[in-house]
């Protein structure tokens, strides 16, 4: 879970373009939208796309998200239960 | 108001060039100023007693005035010189601050105290043509086309002035920067006087 | 036209324009011998500015410039700044320009004892400006006017010129000069100081004393007008002409003074005029040589005076101090006494005063005269 | 420089067929546009779209353009629609002196691109047809004699933009007459583009149902003919309508979505009822942006509400009927508004069965057949580019 | 009406936002020359610039320097002009499009990639309500957003506008249009440009903003007199054409100082400026830039950027003049002519005030 977790953070830096932020900057349990990080729907739409090319779970609606990027850890919860790769 | 460019002069260490066309100079091993005073064959034995800056601007203006200038004798109410440049007199002020330095070598010279101001330049300008218009001096960090085309304007706020002398005339460390351009309002020949025609002028 | 809106003077009589006034209105001058000064082997008689009381105002001035300030330039940044002080001009606002009239400027930092703590570039009159112009955050850059001793009438009549034509709606004159070992050495070589309290225009004047201080003016456009305070002096004109005789010397016949003098009367009822302001440095060429100027002109009738005698020949700063001091006078309907002067005899005769009179005409004449044969007038008016 | 500026012809190509009759008799018949996607080459077939049905080689054949030469799709719908436009309003024979030529395209050369993409091998005169500019000089071409044109690229408002360019070079002096519109193709660009935004719907769109889950892309082109009212009259041609009013504002929100309260849409609406001097209560008909997208409907409807408040005149997007013809989609609706002008009609919104909570109107579920004066076209982009132009009958 | 130019900033080869290049320009000899970029972070937050392309970093920076200069934060028009848009961002998804067959694609390249992305973001920043448009017409594209604002000044629908060209060249569309011959195949320099003896440029990027006002202030550059637009023009259109704009101007052709053309040493290209000169201003002395910048589709912003600078210092180095004379008659009006592939034509007349 841990390495997971580590894995998703580097991802969604590369993925967003957050150069100035590094893994150990992400807070695993804050909200990744709003007050956290303050992501936008924008990258919501993005981690929508990491989410089928890295662990194949295919998201067909922006709102379904919602619930799932609340935070890296509970995005790592849904990847562990849901994967197909 | 229309004023144009009647001629000009740039010096520098290697180069003396009058409306466009370098003026040669027999060179020898003394100081190049002085070459330059001999290659022109002026009488004017106080020209040994200026310093650089002063030569500098005086061998300049002779050449700038020779066609426009040959009456020296009778006062010329109508021009104006007004001069700029980057180092003020620093250059006689080092050799003036020498002579003051060592309290047992303290001879201070008048002579060469004299030259401690840069509008000097303009004095003699002035006297060796009977210039008897406005002279001003002005200090800036680099040449600048845009000042010089100013300051020399503003000569012309003064309404019997009709003609100007300006320009750039500096000398420090050996360094000899000088552009005199001779200009005239509502006259037709010449260069316009313009900022952009200063600028490439001096370069 | 423009008006001036506020001024300073800082000199050996005190660091604001009416404290020097008030000195001066009393007849007491700033000029003090010194037995040793300057590590120079003769004695002096000159008007210094105190060493103490500058620091102090400096100091007092809270800023957040970490710049190591000479002198020279304390001096006149206290100056402009409780000129400032007295406005509600933004000098950090690109319509305010700065303009410094001095002859010298750091030139004491050439003795190499006195420059190690600051950069070689310090010598340099425009870096001086820039660092004067900077502490108030102006933006634009600062113009340097080095005229010799009528360098503040030229800075004034480049005010002038600058505020009639440009976007600049204020112009920060400062006149500033500094005695050191470079100057008074120079004219002592000159022979031309006095050991005494010089006399201008008197027939016994021997030589002239120098002077200290750092000055401003800040004049406005007309435009202006509700920033004009009520005693305003505006400066209607002014002339530079030259003498095209002698670089050291003045003219034997005043003819570049008489050309600066007519050109700057030309519009002016004679009548109007109170008083002259003169150079009259009290060395016996220049006071001849005004002296004939202004018969030539004929103007010499008119009461005549000259404020070397309490502040000594203050160089670049002289122009703009006897400007605000002879326009103090001028609102308080006063022609101020000529210092120093018992018999008085010039070549040509002159209406001198020797004491304080009263008068209510409207206008003063200033008038110049500088190394390299320059001459300057100018002629002012009371609001 | 306040001289009406009225619309002398038009010309249409959409999903909905060639020319304005196709398009009244479509939209009088209720019958869609949208449907199979046929021409495109994408994995992304299932999408329903809004597509021309014609081949580029018909439309070549059509034009009698050579086999050889290079043109892609977006100029080729523009140069139909544009005949049609110019046809009407008699430019070759009765000219004007000066005529500009205003295009609005996003998506320019890209279904070329994309598909020779990277490497261009033996293809290299598609390189150049890439750019916006190309589809606009190769639609200037065909008619001789256009002696200004550009190109407006503001993506979904493109051509609104174009008409409201050509009115001001009208206004100014500058031309006689002014050619304005948009074109723009279906390509696997966009298409993949609005995919992974996820605004798509699967089905036909539902423009201000409750349900609406995205947009359809259609693809098609058209132009009006602007000039002013006193030059119609000169050249003896018989206006359509006014151009009465136009706005460009922008939401400054988002980059691809819109204000909740719709200011940018708001602001759109109300300056170009100013510029056209009208109340709110004027407004006959408004056709829509309208996307079908969760965000824009919401947006557009606060807009509608706060200016028309209470008055709400009737509303539909005919994007139900043409899909999302993107840049096209300004000047498409344009000729839809003016075509509803002409014949006192107003095209239903399709497929709408559920009211939007957050809004305070439906939109016209049905054909309606009423006088109308005056109608407000919206047309919104990305970026949150969005203008309004008014058309009004000349009475 | 008046129009001044009230600030301007620009990003190309030479040095970016100030003008100390102005008086010594940098020279190249590669084919392709890329701009180069201030320090982004003094002008946008990296949490806003991370999903940023080049060309949208530049188009912001260059904005809010004027925004800057001018205190004028809520300009009422926001226009760019732009040859190929957000090519960057294009061609990420296009590459990812072709390359993953559909699959995966990002929406932020997407949804960055269009062309309105530059005026539209620099109203989001600004958070600016008013009119925004872009432009997107090849080599006239700067042209045109200058025509668009030039004519709402004129109808007095605005008072203030923010006109702006941008246009970056990536090593993939640099590599395409090479083959489509538009930059030459062997060493570049001033001597082969100026020889116009085959075809082709060489590959520069260009970034310019324009603060324009109705108004003349302390802070005015110049004065932007007029703007036209032509599409094939016959030589009698074009005379006619100066004919017009100098006479609305009570100007003659005397008037004009400087004509400064896009003469980029392609052969092709270069022979309409001489023509054009040799028609219209035989006396005037022409000027170049593209030598110093590359080309680019908005390269007639720099060109803008250069006059406009010119008349502000009034010198023009012999840098930029194609004839090299360096006497001018003054610098009170200069004439900016540029055509793309002798369709699309531009004239821009800017002057001092």
């Amino acid at each position: 879970m841990e390495a997971l977790i580590l894995e998703l953070k580097k991802e969604i830096i590369e993925v967003l373009n957050l150069e100035e932020i590094k893994p150990e900057d992400i807070d695993e349990n804050a909200p990744l939208f709003g007050e956290g990080l303050g992501l936008d729907s924008i990258d919501a739409l993005e981690l929508i796309v990491l989410m089928e090319k890295n662990y194949g779970i295919k998201l067909n609606n922006a709102s379904e998200g919602r619930d799932i990027f609340k935070s890296v850890r509970v995005m790592a919860e849904y990847i562990e239960k849901n994967r197909t790769k | 108001m229309d004023v144009t460019i009647c001629s000009y002069c740039r010096l520098t260490n290697d180069k003396v060039v009058v409306n466009g066309m370098e003026i040669p100079i027999q060179k020898t091993e003394g100081p190049w100023l002085n070459d330059i005073y001999r290659s022109l064959k002026i009488s004017y034995p106080k020209f040994f007693k200026m310093d650089n800056l002063s030569k500098a601007g005086f061998l300049a203006s002779e050449l700038l005035l020779k066609d426009e200038i040959i009456d020296k004798e009778n006062p010329k109410k109508d021009i104006s010189i007004v001069l700029m440049n980057r180092s003020a007199s620093l250059d006689d002020d080092r050799m003036y601050q020498e002579t003051i330095e060592d309290k047992n070598n303290y001879y201070p010279s008048p002579a060469v105290f004299v030259y401690t101001l840069p509008n000097i330049v303009n004095g003699e300008i002035a006297i060796r043509n009977k210039i008897m218009g406005e002279t001003s001096f002005y200090i800036s960090e680099a040449f600048s086309a845009e000042k010089i085309y100013n300051v020399a304007m503003d000569a012309f706020s003064d309404e019997s002035i009709s003609q100007v002398v300006c320009g750039w005339t500096d000398y420090e460390l050996n360094k000899c920067d000088v552009l005199l351009l001779w200009i005239r309002k509502e006259n037709q020949n010449g260069i316009p006087f313009n900022i952009n025609n200063i600028y490439h002028l001096h370069i | 036209m423009i008006y001036q809106l506020s001024d300073n003077i800082i000199s050996s009589l005190g660091f604001t324009s009416e404290e020097n006034y008030a000195a001066v209105k009393e007849g007491v001058s700033g000029l003090k011998y010194y037995e040793t000064a300057f590590d120079l082997p003769e004695g002096l008689m000159a008007s210094c500015i105190n060493d103490e009381a500058l620091e102090d105002a400096f100091f007092s001035i809270k800023t957040k410039s970490k710049v190591l300030y000479t002198r020279f330039e304390k001096a006149a940044i206290v100056s402009a700044y409780r000129a400032l002080e007295k406005t509600n001009i933004n000098p950090a606002g690109d319509n305010v320009l700065f303009i410094l009239s001095t002859t010298k400027g750091n030139v004491e930092l050439l003795d190499r004892n006195k420059s190690k703590q600051y950069e070689s570039e310090r010598v340099y009159l425009w870096r001086s400006a820039q660092l004067i112009s900077s502490f108030f955050g102006n933006p634009t850059e600062a113009v340097v006017v080095s005229n010799a001793c009528i360098s503040g009438a030229a800075a004034q009549i480049t005010a002038m010129r600058l505020l009639k034509h440009s976007a600049y709606d204020f112009a920060v004159v400062i006149g500033a000069d500094m005695l050191s070992k470079f100057v008074i050495s120079g004219f002592q070589s000159f022979k031309s100081l006095s050991t005494e309290i010089c006399k201008p225009f008197d027939k016994n004047r021997c030589g002239l004393n120098l002077g200290e201080a750092a000055a401003t003016l800040i004049y406005g456009k007309s435009e202006n007008e509700n920033l004009i305070p009520e005693k305003s002096v505006m400066l209607l004109a002014g002339a530079i002409a030259n003498d095209a005789n002698h670089i050291s010397g003045p003219s034997r016949t005043g003819a570049g003074l008489c050309i600066a003098i007519e050109k700057t009367i030309q519009h002016t009822n004679i009548q109007d005029i109170a008083f002259i302001n003169a150079h009259g440095t009290a060395t016996p060429y220049n006071d001849d040589m005004e002296s004939m100027a202004i018969t030539d002109t004929g103007l010499q009738a008119l009461a005549v005076n000259s404020l070397k005698g309490f502040f000594g020949h203050t160089l670049g700063a002289a122009g703009v101090v006897e400007t605000i001091i002879s326009g103090k006078a001028l609102s308080d309907n006063t022609i101020l006494q000529c210092k120093g002067l018992e018999i008085q005899e010039t070549v040509c005769p002159l209406n001198v005063l020797m004491k304080n009179e009263s008068s209510n005409k409207t206008h003063f004449l200033k008038l110049l005269s500088g190394f390299g044969g320059c001459n300057a007038a100018l002629l002012l008016r009371k609001k | 420089m306040n001289e009406t500026i009225v619309v002398s012809g038009m010309g249409i190509i959409t999903g909905l067929g060639y020319g304005k009759e196709a398009t009244i008799t479509a939209l009088r018949s209720k019958r869609s546009g949208i449907g199979k996607m046929h021409y495109l080459n994408t994995i992304h077939a299932d999408y329903p779209v809004g597509e021309v049905k014609m081949s580029d080689e018909k439309m070549r054949e059509f034009l009698g353009i050579p086999a050889d030469k290079i043109i892609t799709r977006t100029p080729l719908l523009g140069i139909m629609a544009i005949k049609e436009a110019i046809k009407e309003a008699q430019l070759e024979e009765k000219r004007p002196r000066r005529i500009a030529f205003i295009n609005g395209t996003t998506v320019g050369g890209m279904e070329k691109s994309e598909q020779y993409y990277p490497e261009f091998v033996n293809t290299e005169a598609y390189i150049a047809a890439h750019d916006c500019g190309t589809s606009c000089e190769a639609i200037a071409e065909t008619f001789e004699g256009f002696d200004l044109i550009t190109t407006i690229s503001t993506a979904c408002s493109s051509a609104a933009n174009a008409i409201i360019l050509g009115a001001n070079l009208l206004k100014t002096g500058r031309v006689d007459a002014a050619v304005v519109g948009g074109t723009e193709c279906l390509s696997k660009f966009h298409l993949n583009g609005f995919s992974t935004l996820m605004i798509l719907d699967k089905e036909a769109c539902k423009p201000f149902d409750a349900n609406r889950v995205g947009l359809n892309l259609g693809e098609g082109a058209a132009y009006l003919v602007l000039e002013k009212q006193s030059d119609a009259k000169r050249r003896g041609i018989t206006p359509l309508c006014k151009l009465s009013g136009y706005a460009n504002t922008c939401d400054a929100f988002h980059q691809t979505a819109s204000s909740p309260d719709g200011q940018g849409a708001y602001l759109a609406m109300r300056d170009a009822l100013e510029d056209a001097k009208l109340k709110p209560e004027d407004i006959d008909y408004i056709n829509a942006h309208g996307t079908g997208t969760q965000n824009n409907d919401v947006s557009e409807g606060m807009a509608i509400v706060r200016i028309f408040n209470e008055n709400i005149p009737p509303v539909s997007s005919t994007k139900s009927f043409t899909g999302h013809t993107t840049s096209a989609a300004g000047s498409v609706e344009s000729v839809i508004s003016i075509l509803a002008l002409q014949h006192d009609f107003i095209p239903a919104n399709l497929n709408f069965t559920t009211p939007m909570p957050e809004l305070s109107f439906t939109p016209v579920k049905d054909n309606v057949t009423k006088k109308l004066h005056h109608v407000l076209s919206n047309s919104f982009g990305f970026g949150g580019n969005d203008s309004a132009c008014i058309f009004s009958k000349i009475e | 009406m008046n129009i001044y130019i009230q600030a301007a900033a620009q990003i190309s080869a030479q040095e970016p936002m100030g003008n100390a290049w102005f008086q010594r320009p940098l020279r190249f000899t590669e084919r392709y020359v890329r701009s180069i970029d201030p320090n982004f972070k003094e002008y946008i937050n990296p949490m806003e610039a991370r999903r940023m392309g080049k060309i949208l970093k530049r188009a912001l920076a260059t904005s809010l320097e004027v925004v800057r200069k001018t205190g004028i934060d809520h300009p009422d028009a926001i226009i760019t002009g732009t040859g190929l848009g957000c090519i960057e961002n294009t061609e990420k998804f296009l590459t990812a499009m072709v390359r993953d067959g559909e699959m995966y694609l990002q929406p932020t390249y997407f949804m960055q990639s269009t062309h309105n992305t530059i005026s539209s973001q620099i109203a989001l920043h600004l958070k600016c309500n008013k009119y925004n448009t872009t432009y997107a017409q090849r080599g006239i594209s700067f042209e045109s957003s200058l025509l668009d604002a030039y004519m709402q000044f004129e109808l007095g629908k605005i008072k203030s506008a923010l006109v702006a060209g941008h246009d970056e060249m990536t090593p993939d569309y640099f590599v395409l249009l090479d083959k489509i011959n538009y930059w030459k195949k062997g060493e570049v320099n001033e001597a082969v440009l100026r020889k116009s003896d085959s075809l082709g440029s060489f590959a520069g990027e260009a970034s310019s903003c324009f603060m324009l006002e109705n108004k003349k202030t302390d802070l005015t550059i110049c004065e932007l007199k007029g703007v036209d637009l032509f599409f094939n023009p016959s030589p009698l259109r074009m005379k006619e054409a100066i004919e017009e704009l100098l006479s609305k101007h009570n100007l003659h052709i005397n008037d004009i100082d400087v004509v400064l053309t896009g003469i980029n040493g392609d052969k092709d290209n270069d022979v309409v400026y001489h023509q054009f000169q040799q028609h219209f201003f035989p006396e005037t002395p022409m000027a170049w830039y593209k030598h110093l910048f590359g080309e680019s589709f908005t390269a007639t912003g720099l060109a803008t950027y250069i006059a406009a600078t010119a008349i502000q210092k009034q010198i023009l180095p012999v840098d930029y003049l194609y004839n090299r004379t360096s006497t001018l008659n003054g610098l009170k009006k200069i004439l900016i002519y540029n055509h793309f592939q002798n369709k699309d034509h531009a004239l821009i007349l800017l002057s001092s005030c």
